[in-house]
């Protein structure tokens, strides 16, 4: 294994609790990660130590807390890549980032006779934002096709990019584990004239990016699946372009003069977040960021081929035609999540069985009920991992898949 | 695993796998769609009620075995029953999935007879919403027959 | 003094800090209030042994994560006595709760010839969210002027309401500390058929609250500032409202069917909750409800005004003329919030002044510029206290404005 | 206070009681306003500009005994100066305050003489901003003046 993943694991307390006496096996990472320790560590420590608030009081402790919210900021802003730490906003969770981009972006650049691109494999939050909107603003919503081994199906792009103003697309399938050409795709977008908006919701945890060698406009992404804290998401965007966006939500902070008759704003990327943000969450993301950037985030990377590559020989060596894995078969286009099918049994019901076992994976449509129908099922059952996942994991998997088929 | 026989009685598993009632009904038959937003279990019930009677009623649609089963037993045992009635089974019904509290107004001769085999599932929050969703949707049909 | 206030502030760590050898005195809880250990301890470890994605997936832990989130919601519906927990939606900050407001409820029931009433004395919160609305969709704003006494004046509500759609109003400034009588303006709303919607951040933390006494129709505050963690708030409304209501933020969990041509969305109260909630953080808020159903918020009320009137008595008696408290001088109708001007020294001076003794108050416009203006100021100080506030406290900051005039 | 000395020494708080050159410039003087958006402060910047000097400067508006002083200091040192000499003392002056790296640009004649008492700031991060915004908004009207 690349990973030290026995040492990554001890930094996780909830990888060593256990149900019924047994560990549990937790596959269920490209929902929510869990946290390490020094993420948990640095959120206690701020409370206990250091929380006031930012931005507004200029005390010393103040200042100290805003410094490191500030801090934070930087940190992300390197992770990803960004020219400067002034594109980062922070949210609440990649779902807000997309809401943020379709009311505000698209709200201001969307009408009658204007296209945006999608894909048939988006998560809802790439998908509802734009329906919402465009129920008010009558732009057309096209659909980028998949192949029949669950890649995109590109041969057309260029077509479907035709008059289009955006082409917002996941970087990788939270249900199929595809992970899409993503630099490719913004050249595309590029040179059609559109911008590209990336959901790396999947992707960010799991590989290096770059935004700027990939040629984004715009990335989203949730800190809950990257080892870090819930409540807060982060928005990356071009300068040029949150400069020229209008404000999304109004209130404190985000303001530079009120008065009865109407309101300037204030400077990026305070003019994005209004109200008090999300400040421990956002210090918990920043040591997340740390920790992934100790462990290397292209060592996270081959470990997870690695194991894809374990789990996909694992599975179908034993289960063969019984089971169905709906994604690619080569594991350097594919990160290691899979969903599957086992024999006719219902994914809940699957579900149920690996719970008996300890075995976290999850039942449903995964919020892509639009992929589901052309994968042609109600569910998948999905087993989801990360950089703490090893063969254990795998192992109890295959085991307890057994015994669904003792059961059903 | 001793503790899923709990769940997955010998019963339950019967009637997911040779469910009664399955199909459809045409019109006047009224048809009332459910989901279950969680897991994307989708069902049908069709209902033919003559003179406060369910003269016929069948279901359709995708489920786990849980709420296959369940809309099955279902359908098994309001066949024929006055629409008073099939609305005290429900409600006993949902007092034994432990979402409706017993105030004592349900008549002591109403029985559930099978369906108490579903009592297991109350051991398993996340599977109610499958328990209930056929009569959830049964219930929204018959309000609407009234109406 | 009602409170045990030595036996609460040990509950909270963030009080004993010390900065350069001497305790801090947190003059700035309007702002943002310091959390107790139960708090912090509920949050890590929730983290440590309880994780895992809520609402989607049916293994175990998952199933008790997600009870565990909404036993939080039951708590702080019954804080508030709301009728339903149905009625309490989580939200990332107050901000947005009015953010939603105006976008959802405002969106679809104001056009050109409507009218909403708010106040001269609202957070940027209950002010910049509706005119960012009323620049698209053209309504009028009105505004409730004050008395010479920092109290609404309440004198021409009657014709003011008249017309009106919405009368959106704080149940207490956060600059004068002045509590508004929410009650009688609920009713003169729904009188002259008008939705009344209080921005209960500043009283929700200090009193108790009723929402069905009160008679509102919606309710928005802040985690923040009741012993809560950060990147969570609420907004309760009632439930025929909320089930009318479109929704604000789309993505997942919030819809019950997605196609290529549009969604459905889910029952309340998730409808209005757009993606991974802040999990952690509504745990943490729950465990501040206890802690402050635990205290007592009759108690934390009757203890604020004691406080109250020990630090009028002791500012105003040393001070005198070189003191103006901008707020009521009657501690009945004020919460334990003090904006001053102090001679003609500039506010900022004032708390740099006070933060070389660790008094920490807030120096600034307090996110309420409309009212600075009124009261005839760019900026004042801002000394807030709570229920682990005391009188070493307010001496301290009394001590401190010596020195501001030894500098001045 | 012994610290605080450091924040507030005398020659700050001199140009702060006596302001040199506060007032307003009628046209067609250029009038630049700036805020600080955090405390509320406001400064308009009038300057008359002839053949690349800057003929006169005056400063009006409310803020803190740094801001008040800094722009005092700010229009004492700019008057009779060279545009670009002007912009090399605005950045020798960012450098002192941290905000700019010293990239050996700015010409070694260039001194800030009591401005250097403003140093003290930088042990204050948030009063930084209250010591530049007479000098950024001072930049702004430059530029709107060069275009
Ligand atoms: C009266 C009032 N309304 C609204 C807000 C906004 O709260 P938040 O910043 O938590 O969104 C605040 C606090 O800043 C407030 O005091
Ligand atoms: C591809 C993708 N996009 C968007 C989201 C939404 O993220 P969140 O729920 O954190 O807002 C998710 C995760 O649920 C996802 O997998």
């Amino acid at each position: 294994m690349t990973l030290n993943v026995a040492a990554i694991r001890q930094q996780f307390p909830m990888l060593a609790k256990q149900i019924n006496g047994k560990p549990i096996h937790y596959l269920d990472s490209a929902n929510s990660s869990h946290k390490p320790n020094c993420v948990i560590d640095a959120m206690s420590a701020f409370m206990r130590e250091g929380y006031a608030p930012i931005g507004r009081s200029s005390y010393t402790l103040a200042g100290e807390a805003s410094a490191a919210y500030e801090g934070a900021r930087t940190k992300v802003a390197k992770f990803i890549n960004a020219r400067s730490s002034r594109e980062v906003i922070f949210t609440k969770n990649a779902t807000e980032s997309m809401n943020l981009v379709a009311q505000s972006w698209g709200r201001a650049n969307l009408g009658k006779g204007d296209a945006i691109l999608l894909t048939h494999m988006e998560h809802h939050a790439n998908i509802v934002p734009w329906q919402m909107l465009a129920k008010e603003s009558g732009f057309e919503i096209r659909w980028v096709p998949l192949t029949k081994d669950f890649q995109l199906d590109l041969s057309s792009l260029d077509q479907l990019l035709r008059g289009v103003k955006a082409f917002s697309f996941t970087s990788m399938s939270n249900v199929l584990g595809t992970i899409n050409p993503t630099r490719e795709m913004c050249a595309a977008a590029h040179a059609a004239g559109a911008i590209a908006i990336v959901d790396g919701c999947q992707s960010v945890p799991h590989m290096a990016t770059d935004v700027q060698a990939l040629g984004a406009d715009m990335l989203a992404f949730s800190s809950h699946k990257m080892c870090g804290p819930t409540g807060v998401g982060v928005l990356w965007a071009r300068e040029e372009l949150l400069e020229a966006m209008p404000p999304f939500l109004g209130g404190g902070g985000m303001i530079s003069e009120v008065s009865l008759d109407g309101f300037t704003y204030a400077e990026l990327p305070h003019k994005f977040e209004a109200g008090t943000p999300p400040i421990v969450e956002v210090i918990g993301l920043g040591a997340a960021v740390d920790f992934l950037n100790g462990i290397g985030m292209n060592e996270v990377r081959r470990h997870e081929i690695e194991l894809t590559n374990y789990a996909y020989h694992a599975l179908t060596q034993r289960y063969g035609d019984d089971i169905t894995i709906h994604g690619p078969t080569n594991p350097e286009l594919r990160g290691a999540t899979f969903s599957f099918a086992f024999r006719d049994v219902h994914p809940h019901d699957v579900s149920q069985v690996l719970d008996q076992h300890n075995v976290c994976v999850r039942a449903g449509h995964h919020c892509a009920k639009p992929l589901m129908r052309l994968i042609g099922a109600n569910a998948t059952a999905r087993a989801s991992m990360y950089l703490y996942s090893d063969e254990s994991d795998v192992d109890a998997l295959v085991e307890a898949l057994g015994d669904v088929s003792s059961i059903f | 695993m001793s503790n899923l026989e709990d769940l997955y009685r010998e019963v339950i598993l019967d009637h997911y796998r040779t469910p009664r009632n399955r199909g459809e009904l045409p019109p006047p038959a009224t048809c009332t769609e459910g989901t279950n937003p969680l897991c994307g279990d989708e069902i049908k019930i069709f209902l033919n009620v003559i003179d406060g009677i369910v003269q016929d009623v069948r279901f359709s649609g995708h489920g786990c075995s849980i709420s296959q089963a369940s809309a099955s037993m279902m359908t098994a045992i309001v066949k024929g029953k006055s629409l008073a009635d099939v609305r005290a089974v429900a409600r006993r019904f949902k007092q034994l999935m432990t979402i409706e509290e017993d105030d004592g107004t349900t008549p002591a001769d109403i029985r559930l007879g099978d369906i108490e085999a579903l009592q297991g599932v109350v051991k398993y929050p996340v599977r109610i919403k499958c328990a209930v969703l056929g009569w959830n949707t049964l219930l929204q049909g018959l309000n609407s027959t009234d109406a």
